[in-house]
């Protein structure tokens, strides 16, 4: 395609965007505005394939637009028929905050633009691309994330996790939704080992191309969503050792895997070249499994039943 | 580690742990509690007259410790430093048995004898403050250690007078520090020497260094009760015997009277505040002080309350000796600062044991008290007698040296008739009482008659404090050419401040 | 004519502009934790954009990862304000 | 000529998708609009897959093509029929109030 | 010396991930993991002396490519902090929690909080601040709710949401370092700012994000009912250190990161704001009728005096005096976390004992509860700034550079502030020492009292006495 024509995709999206945003933040039922997010997600998703960032594209569609959007959904749902969700700041607060914010975002306009006009000279990409042979896979992306900023990756598994810890604190989980209809369910169950394979794909594929734990853990936690949704019998979640097990066991694995570099070489978290792809897909087997457990956990809203210890009383 | 450099740390040490010990102690230790105390109390003693001693002979005492990088904690001892540690070691001695009797059945002692070490702690701290930023810290553990001691009673009246004691001596001691960094930020990190570094400073910084005297003197001006800042004292009246006779005669009273002597002997040096103009506007407020207080303690009935006048008006004499420049004022003004600490003492003593023994508090109840409690009733009359000038009482000998300052410096037409009239509200207020005591007829009952006359009076830890303090005060006066007196180690402080 | 990555980025400005500033306004949880993610958004597109190098060289990968974690933390976070909104409303129950 | 069948394809598909908007758009009530979107869609869905697979060279992406046609027919299809099984339950004349909530 | 940094934020994390694949063992992994993080702290204490500041890329790469961690005189004296408040109250909250889920969601999430903090003081990374950030407000969040109550709840949901507005300004600021500098480590990044448009607007977008986070007046708001409705152990947490996160943010970032970017009119700005929150939360401790939301206001007060200091450091003219006023500024934070950890231990004893922590019902407290009034009392002087604490010497110092510098403004604030300290301090040691039978049981229990009663030691006589090598510490290991 031409630069032209790109560009008038560009805009349409770029207008798209707005738009959305916009419904998304100020629509006057707070129904349309979550759903607008969503859309906007999903439009944010294509921003990303468009930019050449796939990897993002596929964790905004599974993660930014698809769980949170279940997220708000279910959150909706717990809203109260009385709740008044239009309450805002008086009309001169707003004006005001709207003046500081514009006066904000022509400065990082400007700021952005004199960027524009002189890049770094030696961007980091290419020190990436020159030493992605030593980093045990070949998708960049995940070179990053798993090896070169892996100390990042660690921690953010970890914020993860005390958002799961934080939610399972906050009480029971949302009574269980009634069966789903003979359709819907027929569907949910031909979907559910389909995103299972899917989740499988992406996870193997990650050491090379777009994909990776997070992408992968989020289709099976939607999998789990949906086979929830659907009621489905058969769907257990597991014991309270083993789910707890199953929670952290990402965490715990990749802080393992540092310890043991700790050990080895003094340095945390430098994997050595050889064994370098092996320990990723290892650590990323893990991961997928928490990430998966710990976004499905999340939905539920609250701590299911087998969360604490079987001698705890349940909470007032 | 030297004695040289350890005995000042040691002396404050002395009481701040047993005091430390105290606070852990079991209500029920008794015995424990006052072994301590008096434990405390006569090491601190010995170890003061090791100092005096060697100070006498110039020996050189001092404990440094860094804070922080220009805050530096010096304990040093000199002759003005020496003269009041005697004083508050001397009378701490004398409290600390009284305070035992006092107190023998009412509660909270541990925290009570607790906070009683640490205050005096901090006096001698104080006294022996080489710098202005440890001045400036003793005074501040001052009013924090005094504070529990002034609500010890846990009566709403006493937690409203403490906390007005607290609002005074707070800001004072928040003024106090605002002019103390000033004036570090102009000459950096002061130390105290006799005869003051300032007048080496240049001239345009003279404006700023006459800001910095005033917001010092009002700092010192609230513990020492100058008129206006005199507000906290009447009401911490409230406060147990003990207590007051240590706030208006060993530590708080006296830390701001010390503190103005100090600033203007040994940071500005009293001939460059002669020269800034400094001098007359602080005797103007003692002087005002004196008959304000001397006016007010007139029309008080509550005895308590017209001690508390006495002092605000008391302790300016030693203000005004400082504001004489002149030897002769000096050895007045100085001396007047163990004088009116044993006389005050004993007065407060006195008042304790009137109402500790028989509810007594008001003057107009304490008719025919001299026949019922004779040796207290002794006490007090020398300690009137002191307060009114009446030789050979030592206050007549500080009041003396005051008078014979002023001609010598050539303000004797204010400062006498100041004396004069002071003396003459003095005897105003004080006769009435003797008169009561011993000459009307006692009224047939007591308010309140606690403990009953048995072989004596009261408890012997009562009534022998203040005839021990009486006794002393009448030996000040008796001796006051001795080797040993207030008077001439005052004449060694002056000889020391004007001779460089 | 501006590029890609000029235009995309602008855009991510003024979307953070925007959730910023109806985060402030608005005092509903969930329209604020709305207005947070689009702010969100908004920056990733920054760092994005900022990674583009037009359709012929490789994109910058560093923005990449930081944009993908910041995506997982993000829905930590609006998981989290969820969790405690609904414990808040059902507190009003008790 | 295949790029031309194609284009053909394509542009077909986005004018059924332009009168299922519409559709959406000017319909009266729900069940309506449904109609409208569900018809319209799935077969400019049709339309646009087989106009994009006709570009593609690549036996392993056509497949992909596909596996996303049946997923999304078969989404829409199961959506079209949990809508209109919603509105049906909650108001039988079939409209319910814009802010429901 | 690089394992032991790595292991200061190893170790809590391997603390946390345990306790919460463990909940029953929590106490045990709890205080633990708390104590060896501490051991690798003083680990890093004898590194730091025998080898001088040092860092780290992780991971092997190179700085820029791999993040880096670094460590100095600064974040050592706040890694210690960290360590020292963590284990005084980590033993205290070991018996604080009546029920037992709720011990058991504590630890986990405790421990989170402390790695988030290690790592914090020890990231030389933009984004991996970001991260740790992320990881210090969710925790802090989750805890924050732990009690359950719907005050708390509420305040908790604000916080998060005042967090993530918060980071997001932090983080729109990094992109727009990153998409000019090409990196993202601190000294690479510092080597290139200065006095150009996209330095001033990240700075700006920074600051303002950390600041709200830091909760300096007027964007406080959100802090008095987030740590006045924690559990005890989470509000000396949340107040002592989380709140320092922020400020040691600003600070790195001014001091080190753009140093040549800050304008005056920026640094007096944060001067009166600073002002500002000395003089409103004093102010509204005063009023406040309860003891906690008390210490809550007077949190937001003494980070008002850390930000003065840091405008007037900012503002100071290279010497002696500013070094000087730098040490101050690190102990008056330091002695700071210990005695508001103090007090918020102590007011959770008086609210376990008396049933509520309303002040006009206290009366009496001293009789029954001495070691945790003397605690009060301590940690309160601390606050004030009167001796023998730490922020005795560090206000000395902050009102000789006010002076030194003709801010007589400041001085007045300053002085007004700590009449104002006295008297909430005092309104509640008046009661405290008022009499009245009520129905304070009397305890001597070891766990309850004594943590509280440390802190403030610390806060007073240690660091009152005992802190005059900071100065040359931070000096010759900076």
């Amino acid at each position: 395609m031409k630069a032209g024509a790109l560009l008038y995709l560009d805009l349409i999206m770029v207008i798209l965007m707005l738009v959305l945003a916009i419904g998304a933040l100020h629509a006057r039922s707070l129904r349309h505005a979550v759903i607008l997010f969503i859309v906007f997600g999903l439009v944010v998703a294509l921003a990303w394939a468009r930019l050449r960032a796939p990897d993002i594209a596929l964790a905004e569609a599974a993660i930014g637009s698809g769980l949170a959007g279940a997220l708000l959904l279910a959150a909706l749902r717990d809203r109260r028929p009385g709740d008044d969700a239009t309450r805002r700041a008086p009309v001169w607060q707003s004006v005001a905050v709207g003046g500081l914010v514009t006066a904000l975002v022509v400065l990082l306009a400007w700021a952005f633009l004199e960027v524009q006009g002189g890049r770094a000279n030696e961007p980091l990409a290419n020190i990436v691309q020159a030493t992605l042979h030593e980093s045990g896979v070949s998708n960049p992306v995940t070179a990053v994330l798993l090896n070169f900023r892996a100390y990042d990756t660690l921690l953010e598994l970890t914020v993860l996790l005390a958002a799961l810890l934080g939610v399972m604190s906050l009480g029971p989980q949302r009574s269980p939704m009634r069966a789903a209809e003979p359709m819907a369910a027929g569907l949910i169950g031909w979907l559910i080992p389909l995103l299972i394979l899917a989740g499988g794909y992406l996870l193997w594929v990650g050491a090379h191309a777009p994909g990776g734990a997070f992408q992968a853990g989020a289709l099976l936690a939607a999998a789990a969503v949906l086979a929830h949704l659907g009621g489905r019998r058969e769907f257990q979640l597991p014991g309270h050792t083993r789910l707890r097990l199953l929670a952290v066991a990402g965490c715990a694995v990749f802080t393992l895997v540092g310890v043991s570099t700790l050990l080895g070489s003094g340095v945390l978290l430098q994997l050595p070249s050889d064994w370098a792809g092996g320990l990723i897909l290892l650590i990323e087997l893990f991961a997928t499994a928490s990430i998966a457990t710990a976004l499905f956990l999340v939905y539920l809203g609250g701590h299911p039943p087998s969360w604490n210890s079987r001698e705890v009383h349940p909470d007032a | 580690m030297t004695l040289s450099n350890s005995l000042p740390a040691l002396i404050v040490a002395s009481s701040l742990l047993p005091g430390l010990i105290i606070f852990f102690l079991r209500e029920g230790s008794h015995r424990l509690r006052s072994v301590l105390n008096m434990f405390g109390a006569i090491l601190k003693l010995v170890l003061v007259a090791a100092l005096t001693w060697g100070v006498f002979q110039d020996d050189f005492f001092e404990t440094r410790w860094q804070l922080a990088p220009g805050l530096e904690l010096v304990l040093h001892a000199d002759a003005l430093s020496v003269l009041f540690v005697n004083l508050s070691t001397l009378l701490w001695l004398v409290t600390t048995v009284y305070a035992i009797g006092y107190l023998e059945h009412s509660p909270h002692r541990s925290r009570f004898f607790g906070f009683f070490s640490l205050c005096v702690s901090a006096t001698v701290g104080l006294a022996l403050a080489g710098n202005m930023f440890t001045f400036v810290l003793f005074y501040e553990l001052l009013t924090l250690s005094t504070y529990p001691l002034v609500a010890h009673k846990g009566t709403p009246e006493a937690v409203r007078g403490a906390r007005i004691y607290l609002a005074y001596t707070l800001s004072g001691g928040l003024v106090l520090m605002l002019g103390a960094i000033w004036l570090q930020a102009l000459v950096g990190p002061l130390e105290f020497v006799e005869g003051g570094l300032l007048s080496q400073l240049p001239d345009e910084l003279h404006g700023q260094l006459t800001w910095i005297f005033l917001l010092l003197i009002i700092g010192l001006g609230v513990k020492a009760a100058l008129v206006p800042l005199h507000g906290w004292l009447p009401q911490a009246m409230v406060a147990p015997a003990p207590v007051s006779a240590l706030l208006h005669a060993v530590a708080v009273v006296k830390a701001g009277a010390f503190g103005i002597v100090r600033v203007v002997y040994d940071v500005y040096g009293i001939e460059f505040a002669s020269d800034l103009g400094l001098l007359m506007p602080l005797g103007i407020a003692a002087a005002v002080t004196i008959v304000y207080g001397s006016i007010r303690a007139l029309s008080q009935d509550n005895l308590k309350k017209r001690l508390a006048y006495s002092t605000v008006s008391q302790v300016s004499y030693i203000a005004l000796g400082t504001a004489i420049f002149g030897p002769l004022g000096t050895i007045g003004g100085v001396a007047h600062l163990v004088h009116q600490g044993v006389m005050k003492i004993t007065l407060f003593f006195a008042a304790g044991n009137y109402a500790e023994t028989l509810g007594v508090h008001q003057v107009s109840e304490m008719n025919g008290i001299g026949r019922r409690m004779p040796l207290t009733t002794l006490a007090f009359t020398v300690g009137a007698l002191g307060m009114i000038g009446i030789p050979p009482v030592a206050g007549f000998v500080s009041k003396w040296y005051l008078g014979s300052g002023a001609l010598e410096a050539g303000v004797a037409h204010w400062v006498l008739p100041v004396l004069i009239a002071s003396s003459a509200l003095n005897a105003a207020y004080f006769l009435p009482i003797l008169q009561r005591a011993w000459f009307r007829p006692a009224a047939s009952s007591w308010p309140q008659e606690n403990i009953p006359a048995r072989r004596f009076e009261t408890h012997a830890s009562l009534f022998l404090p203040p005839l021990v303090t009486a006794a002393l005060a009448l030996l000040f006066g008796l001796f006051a050419g001795a080797y040993w007196s207030p008077v001439e180690w005052a004449g060694l402080i002056a000889e020391r401040e004007y001779l460089r | 004519m501006p590029d890609a990555a000029t235009l995309y980025g602008l855009l991510g400005i003024v979307l953070a502009g925007l959730g910023a500033h109806a985060a402030i306004v608005q005092r509903d949880s969930i329209r604020r934790l709305l207005a947070i993610n689009v702010m969100g958004v908004g920056v990733f597109l920054v760092l994005i954009a900022t990674a583009y190098f037009g359709p012929n060289q490789d994109p910058d990968p560093i923005p990449h990862a930081l944009v993908l974690t910041g995506i997982v933390v993000a829905v930590a976070a609006t998981a989290l304000a969820l969790a405690l909104l609904r414990a808040f409303e059902r507190s009003d129950d008790e | 000529m295949l790029d031309v069948i194609s284009l053909l394809l394509i542009f077909s598909g986005l004018a059924f998708y332009l009168a299922g908007t519409i559709g959406v758009l000017r319909m009266p009530d729900t069940l309506c609009r449904l109609h409208a979107v569900t018809k319209a869609d799935n077969l400019g869905l049709g339309l646009l897959a087989s106009g994009v697979l006709l570009q593609l060279s690549d036996p392993l992406q056509m497949l992909k093509l596909l596996l996303i046609w049946v997923l999304v027919l078969a989404a829409s299809a199961t959506g079209g029929q949990l809508i209109a099984r919603h509105t049906l339950d909650q108001k039988p004349n079939g409209d319910p109030p814009e802010d429901a909530r | 010396m690089n394992e032991s940094m790595s292991l200061t934020i190893i170790l809590p994390l391997l603390g946390a991930l345990l306790a919460a694949a463990w909940p029953r063992r929590g106490v045990f992994i709890g205080i633990t993991a708390v104590l060896l993080s501490g051991l690798a702290v003083g680990w890093l204490w004898f590194s730091l002396l025998a080898d001088g500041p040092s860092h780290q890329a992780l991971g092997g790469w190179d700085p820029g490519l791999g993040i880096r961690l670094q460590v100095d005189a600064l974040s050592i004296l706040m890694l210690s902090m960290t360590a020292l408040v963590a284990l005084a109250v980590s033993v205290y909250a070991s018996h604080y929690f009546t029920r037992r889920s709720q011990a058991e969601r504590f630890w986990p999430l405790w421990l989170l909080m402390i790695a988030a903090l290690n790592g914090l003081f020890l990231a030389g990374d933009l984004f991996n601040l970001y991260v740790t950030l992320e990881l210090l407000s969710l925790s802090a969040v989750a805890l924050t709710a732990l009690g359950g109550k719907r005050a708390g709840i509420a305040a908790a949901l604000r916080y998060l949401m005042i967090g993530l507005l918060g980071s997001m300004g932090y983080l729109a600021g990094v992109a727009l370092l990153y998409s000019a500098f090409g990196t993202l480590d601190m000294q690479q990044v510092a080597a290139q700012t200065g006095d150009d448009p996209v330095s001033q607007a990240a700075l700006i977008v920074m600051t303002a994000g950390l600041l709200l986070k830091s909760a300096l007046f007027p964007l406080h708001f959100w802090l008095p009912p987030a740590h006045s409705n924690a559990p005890a152990p989470v509000s000396a947490g949340l107040s002592a250190l989380v709140v320092k996160a922020g400020f040691y943010l600003v600070l790195r970032l001014w001091t080190e990161v753009f140093p040549d970017t800050l304008s005056t009119q920026g640094v007096t700005l944060v001067a009166v704001l600073g002002g500002g929150a000395i003089l409103w939360g004093s102010w509204q401790a005063l009023q406040a009728e309860r003891l906690k939301l008390l210490a809550a206001y007077s949190t937001v007060a003494q980070l008002g005096y850390l930000f003065v200091a840091l405008a007037l450091f900012m503002s100071a003219p290279p010497g002696v005096a500013r070094e000087l006023l730098f040490g101050a500024l690190v102990l008056m934070a330091l002695t700071h976390a210990f005695a508001k950890s103090s007090l918020f231990l102590a007011i959770g004893v008086i609210q376990h004992r008396a049933g509520h922590d309303r002040i006009a019902e206290l009366d009496g407290t001293a009789q029954r509860l001495p070691a945790t009034t003397f605690a009060i009392a301590l940690a309160g002087v601390a606050l004030i700034g009167l001796p023998p604490s730490g922020a005795f010497l560090g206000k000395w110092r902050l009102l000789y550079s006010a002076i030194s510098l003709d801010q007589w403004l400041l001085v007045v604030v300053i002085g007004i502030g700590s009449l104002l300290a006295a008297a909430y301090v005092f309104r509640v040691l008046g009661h405290a020492f008022g009499r009245s039978a009520l129905s304070v049981q009397a305890i001597h229990s070891v766990h309850e009292e004594w943590p509280a009663l440390l802190l403030a030691l610390t806060a007073t006589l240690l660091l009152g006495f005992g802190s005059a090598w900071i100065w040359p510490f931070l000096e010759h290991m900076a």
